[in-house]
């Protein structure tokens, strides 16, 4: 089964490198754009049937290894 | 699976000429299948075969007692005493850098450190020479950005310093920027590797990562022009693996403690075909491959394709029979992925098997032997004449040096080298921002130590192809110099546009014989290069720029000195004659816009006798610091002594009668500023050697160049103009 | 008589720990002892050094994969008994990610890799590790990292400078706290932490890279002579 | 309003991190897990009230400065 992982840096945490995106776009005469936040994502595939068996997986996957919870959150999808 | 059929067409497209493909038909014949012709088009590149250049190479000074093994292997190497060997090599990755920034410098990070492993020595120092295009061409700032944060990407992981290079800007570079990367290493002079196959029936094994589709075509894609169609080869650019090269490094370098390795050869350019090729071809053996093994990361990967992938962090080695499983257990301790893939035979043919069918067959020899040679026409850039001082307008000192100092040639590149971990390994003993960077040898054994830097100055080779050649390679000399160690010998990176234009091929045997002629002078051999060529967008070449970077012996790392002035009250010398010389000047360039007269003569029996003047005051302790006189001119050395040392200046004014500009901004060759305790003692001795020099002012507390003529130049307001420029250029969005 | 006995673990990825063998040498330890990351035990040493370096690349985040081998279990078991242990740089943010100290490091705030020498002042010279300096005493010492910008949350933050618990902040050569002086954004201008019993130290800074005559400076080697004399 | 982008290696490209990564799983004993690749996750607010606008402006943005479509992929979703 697929799953993918959206891990993002939690609210009150700064974030230069959304900061320094968000600048350069103006700089590139992008407008409009605000709260701009860089996270990461992975992709990957698990070996297990049952959606819920593997988000759970998932889930002590992130917290021992992918997330520093510390400062970050993640998110997890299945698709079978 | 069905394979194209090989045509003419298919031939061309290749990059092969119709001459070309009709050598290959007579060497093989019959018409190759699409592997074997893949196989030829890449060892026959340009890149590869070195066509087009290789008739003027081999007018280069390559040996002197010292050299151990000069062009031809995968780097040179030369004995630095004590059974110490250093090896070395430049190599550039412009094209790949032009079309992805950061994969494409990091890569040749890589690449050229992989070239100095694979002779058994542990790299120590990396170099950057740096060329891009006008700060206000669109792409530059991204090149820039890219470029540096990429060799520091790689460079840094690898726990490798890297100490010394150069960056410049131009508009010849607009369309083609320049990144040649330079590795130093050590090793034992009695264990260096080398890239000759023998021992037929012995393993082949392959070592590293896995082969994917990386940059098919990339050893032709560095060899043809630009066009504005060049989008079209952008997957050609590979994604570096720091990591795994580091494992790489580490679990080479422990099997070259034993005694399990024959012969051994990167996978860079044209990847396992010229690895695989160019060990039997050395050895004038066969090479027969199973295919099937080769470890790869994607399904259905042809043979054409797994011949020509230039995936990175690979090895190719010949083994010692029996040795498979203790070689084996090193690449697992490192978690590398290793197969023995073939064995070497006497075939002396290249043979590539594919679920046990012969898919390819090609005799060795040929392929290699008879790579095309051509002796492209060329015409003799025509000489310009000299400009007289009183042709260049003057400009007020104080201004002109401001705004020479915040200059993008000339401004501080502070920027870039702290991006890079210049200090791992804790052997740099000079750090970058002076004239080369200085590296003790690991080991924490002996006090000897290296000197490094890069050097060119394409103003002077558009001008005047063989004296700018002269030039390069007297100014690299003269930087090793300058830190108190012995010049030793040299590398070469040679770019260069289309050399299919007579004009171009001038400027390319015009550099070459420059190089021969200084090098010579100077018993500073070329032990190792690269040369790039079409480096050229839509007709526009690049300023010709032989980059050559130099390795200096110190026999104690505590001799060193660097450019900044140490206290007060210090005499400052300058040794070598000035006569103001203007023409083709960063002054004439970066001030007026001009780049009009010829480049300064270099005078090279006055160079060595300078040279060997001032390395004998550094041995001396006569010298508290030195730099040389070059880009800019002597108020531009005396400046950035002053900033680095945070000392002022009080200075005599213009002497012999040479006008102001001409006097502090010229570019008269073979020069250097030295600041002297002694200066009694220094003058005697350099009277009595016939060197020229004269005292021409003294260090003082006071943070200002004061004196010489000109309105007192406070150190703050010209250390704003040189450090801010590229911090600023840098942080516009 | 007895000299301090090192220990230093390597990971793939690990680089500076050439650097470190040289401080400790120069500190007048005994030969430190090199402990390869697969290594499930530890010998018996007084201190414990993580080096610098990019283990397993620091893909993912810097430390992370690093904090979860075997070899990290085995650490933080002898330094739950008191045995010091110092991560420098790559270690300090092993040492985090494995949790023996509070925080993480962040990606600088310039945003680029940052290799230069910086100033820091001594905030607590009352343990083993900084023994050597006097309180508020500037050092010179190089930093060289992309992440080393240090985060906390406000209630560690406050509870770190509560317990004396910050071990060195970026500071002007006259000891002044200023954000020209802070190479990456780090809270409150924070170089290195202690653990609660202070037995254990991260630091972003490279003080065996300031161990030399030769590199300019020797400031940094008081940390290791420190050790030497602090844990025989 | 809301985007969200996503930034991805072209397949055939090699992903270090993404190999790391499963490497790093499987050794923290996490078994089945394959194909993992990484990449980078953007959110932005962006002030243009039109979906179809905003996508535009966007793939723009994408393509002159967030990916680097030699080696990676992006993909754009906006959320009103
Ligand atoms: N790309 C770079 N990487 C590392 N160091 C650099 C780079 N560019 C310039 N430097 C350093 O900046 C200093 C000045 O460079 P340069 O102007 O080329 O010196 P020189 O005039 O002596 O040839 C040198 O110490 C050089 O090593
Ligand atoms: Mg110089």
């Amino acid at each position: 089964m697929k799953a993918r992982i959206h891990i993002t840096l939690k609210s009150g945490v700064l974030d230069p490198q959304g900061k320094a995106i968000e600048n350069a776009l103006s700089g590139l005469g992008f407008g409009g754009i605000g709260n701009v936040r860089q996270g990461k994502y992975i992709e990957l595939e698990i070996a297990e049937a049952d959606a819920a068996r593997a988000r759970q997986k998932l889930d002590d996957m992130c917290r021992k290894l992918l997330a520093n919870t510390v400062i970050e959150n993640y998110a997890i999808e299945v698709a079978p | 699976m069905s394979e194209p059929e090989v045509t003419p067409a298919l031939a061309r497209e290749h990059g092969l000429t119709a001459e070309e493909y009709g050598r290959i038909l007579t060497i093989m014949g019959r018409t190759p299948n699409r592997t074997e012709l893949g196989i030829f088009s890449v060892m026959w590149s340009e890149h590869c075969s070195y066509k087009s250049s290789r008739k003027w190479l081999r007018t280069l000074p390559t040996t002197a007692p010292w050299v151990i093994q000069g062009p031809g292997e995968n780097a040179g190497v030369i004995d630095i005493g004590d059974g110490d060997a250093a090896v070395f090599k430049i190599e550039s990755h412009n094209h790949p850098s032009f079309i992805e920034p950061y994969q494409g410098a990091a890569t040749g990070v890589g690449g050229i450190l992989r070239d100095v492993f694979t002779m058994g020595a542990r790299p120590i120092a990396n170099l950057n020479a740096l060329r891009f295009g006008d700060p206000g061409h669109p792409l530059t700032r991204h090149l820039v950005g890219g470029v540096v944060s990429g060799i520091g990407g790689y460079g840094n992981c690898m726990g490798i310093p890297t100490v010394a290079g150069e960056c410049e800007f131009h508009a010849s570079y607009n369309g083609n920027i320049l990144v040649n990367a330079m590795t130093v290493g050590i090793a034992r002079a009695d264990r260096i590797f080398y890239a000759r196959s023998s021992g037929p029936g012995n393993p082949i094994v392959y070592v590293g990562s896995k082969t994917g589709r990386d940059g098919i075509h990339g050893a032709t894609m560095a060899s043809a022009e630009f066009d504005d169609n060049s989008a079209e080869k952008r997957p050609t650019v590979q994604v570096g693996d720091p990591f795994t090269e580091k494992l790489l490094l580490e679990a080479c370098l422990e099997l070259m403690s034993s005694d399990a390795i024959v012969a051994i050869q990167d996978m860079g350019a044209a990847g396992l075909t010229s690895s695989s090729v160019e060990m039997a071809a050395r050895g004038g053996l066969g090479t027969e491959l199973d295919l099937d093994r080769v470890p790869r990361r994607e399904t259905g990967m042809t043979a054409y394709e797994i011949m020509l992938s230039e995936s990175q962090e690979r090895m190719l080695l010949v083994l010692k029979p029996g040795r498979e499983d203790f070689a084996r257990a090193v690449f697992e301790k490192w978690e590398l992925d290793f197969a023995v893939i073939g064995r070497v035979t006497e075939t002396g043919n290249l043979v590539l098997k594919e679920g046990g069918r012969v898919v390819a067959e090609i005799p060795v020899q040929p392929l290699v032997d008879q790579a095309p040679l051509y002796d492209r026409p060329w015409v003799k850039t025509p000489e310009r004449a000299a400009l007289a001082a009183a042709d260049v307008p003057a400009m007020a000192t104080r201004e002109a040096l401001t705004r020479l100092l915040g200059a993008p040639d000339l401004a501080s590149k502070r920027w870039i080298w702290e991006q890079y971990d210049h200090l791992v390994m804790g052997n740099t003993i000079v750090r970058p921002g002076g004239d080369a960077a200085v590296v003790r040898l690991p080991g924490g054994k002996g006090k000897k130590g290296l000197a490094v830097k890069t050097d060119c100055t394409p103003r002077y080779c558009f001008a005047d192809p063989k004296r700018g050649g002269a030039q390069a390679v007297a100014e690299c000399w003269r930087n090793l110099v300058a830190t108190g160690s012995r010049p030793m010998a040299a590398t070469d990176n040679l770019n260069f546009a289309n050399p299919e234009r007579p004009e171009i091929m001038g400027q390319l045997v015009g550099c070459i014989e420059g190089i021969a002629q200084a090098c010579r002078a100077l018993d500073f051999p070329i032990v190792s290069g690269n040369v790039s060529l079409y480096n050229e967008t839509n007709g526009k070449g690049i300023h010709p720029t032989p980059v050559i970077g130099g390795v200096g012996l110190l026999d104690d790392v505590a001799d060193a000195v660097s450019i900044a002035f140490e206290d007060a009250g210090e005499a400052i010398v300058l040794i070598g004659d000035t006569t103001g010389w203007l023409g083709c000047s960063l002054y004439l360039s970066a001030l007026f816009g001009r780049e009009d007269g010829a480049p300064p003569p270099v005078d090279l029996a006055a160079e060595r006798c300078n040279g060997e003047f001032v390395r004998a005051a550094i041995k001396a302790r006569h010298v508290t610091a030195c730099h040389d006189v070059s880009n800019g001119g002597l108020l531009v050395a005396l400046a950035e002594m002053a900033l680095a040392g945070r000392l002022g200046a009080s200075l005599e004014g213009p002497q012999g009668g040479v006008p102001a500009h001409g006097w502090w901004f010229g570019e008269d060759q073979a020069r250097y500023l030295i600041a002297t305790r002694a200066p009694g003692e220094v003058l005697a001795l350099a009277a009595k050697a016939g060197v020229p020099a004269r005292r021409i002012g003294t260090t003082t507390k006071a943070a200002t160049l004061t004196g010489g003529g000109f309105e007192p130049i406070s150190l703050a307001e010209l250390s704003d103009a040189h450090e801010g420029w590229l911090p600023s250029y840098m942080a516009r969005p | 008589m007895h000299a301090v006995k090192s220990a230093i673990v390597v990971f793939p990825g690990t680089n500076r720990e050439h650097d470190a063998v040289a401080a400790l040498r120069a500190a007048g330890g005994r030969e430190p002892i090199m402990v390869w990351h697969r290594e499930s035990e530890i010998p018996e040493v007084d201190l414990i050094v993580v080096p610098g370096g990019f283990s397993y690349g620091d893909y993912l985040r810097s430390g992370a994969m690093a904090a979860h081998s075997p070899i990290v279990r085995a650490i933080v078991e002898r330094a739950k008994r008191g045995v010091a242990v110092i991560g420098i740089c790559n270690g300090f943010q092993v040492l985090t990610e494995a949790g023996l100290l509070p925080g993480a490091l962040m990606r600088n705030a310039g945003l680029k890799f940052v290799c230069r020498d910086v100033h820091l002042r001594v905030e607590n010279a009352q343990t083993v590790f900084t023994a050597a300096y006097a309180q508020g005493q500037v050092i010179r010492a190089p930093v060289a990292h992309n992440d080393g910008n240090y985060f906390a949350d406000a209630a560690t933050l406050e509870r770190l400078e509560g317990e004396g618990r910050v071990a060195f902040r970026y500071a002007t050569p006259e000891g002044e706290l200023s954000d020209g002086a802070n190479p990456n954004g780090s809270a409150r201008h924070i170089a290195g932490v202690f653990n609660a019993t202070k037995t254990v130290l991260g630091l972003m800074p490279h003080p065996e890279n300031a161990s030399d005559p030769l590199h300019g400076g020797t400031d940094g080697l008081g940390l290791f002579q420190g050790l030497a004399r602090a844990l025989v």
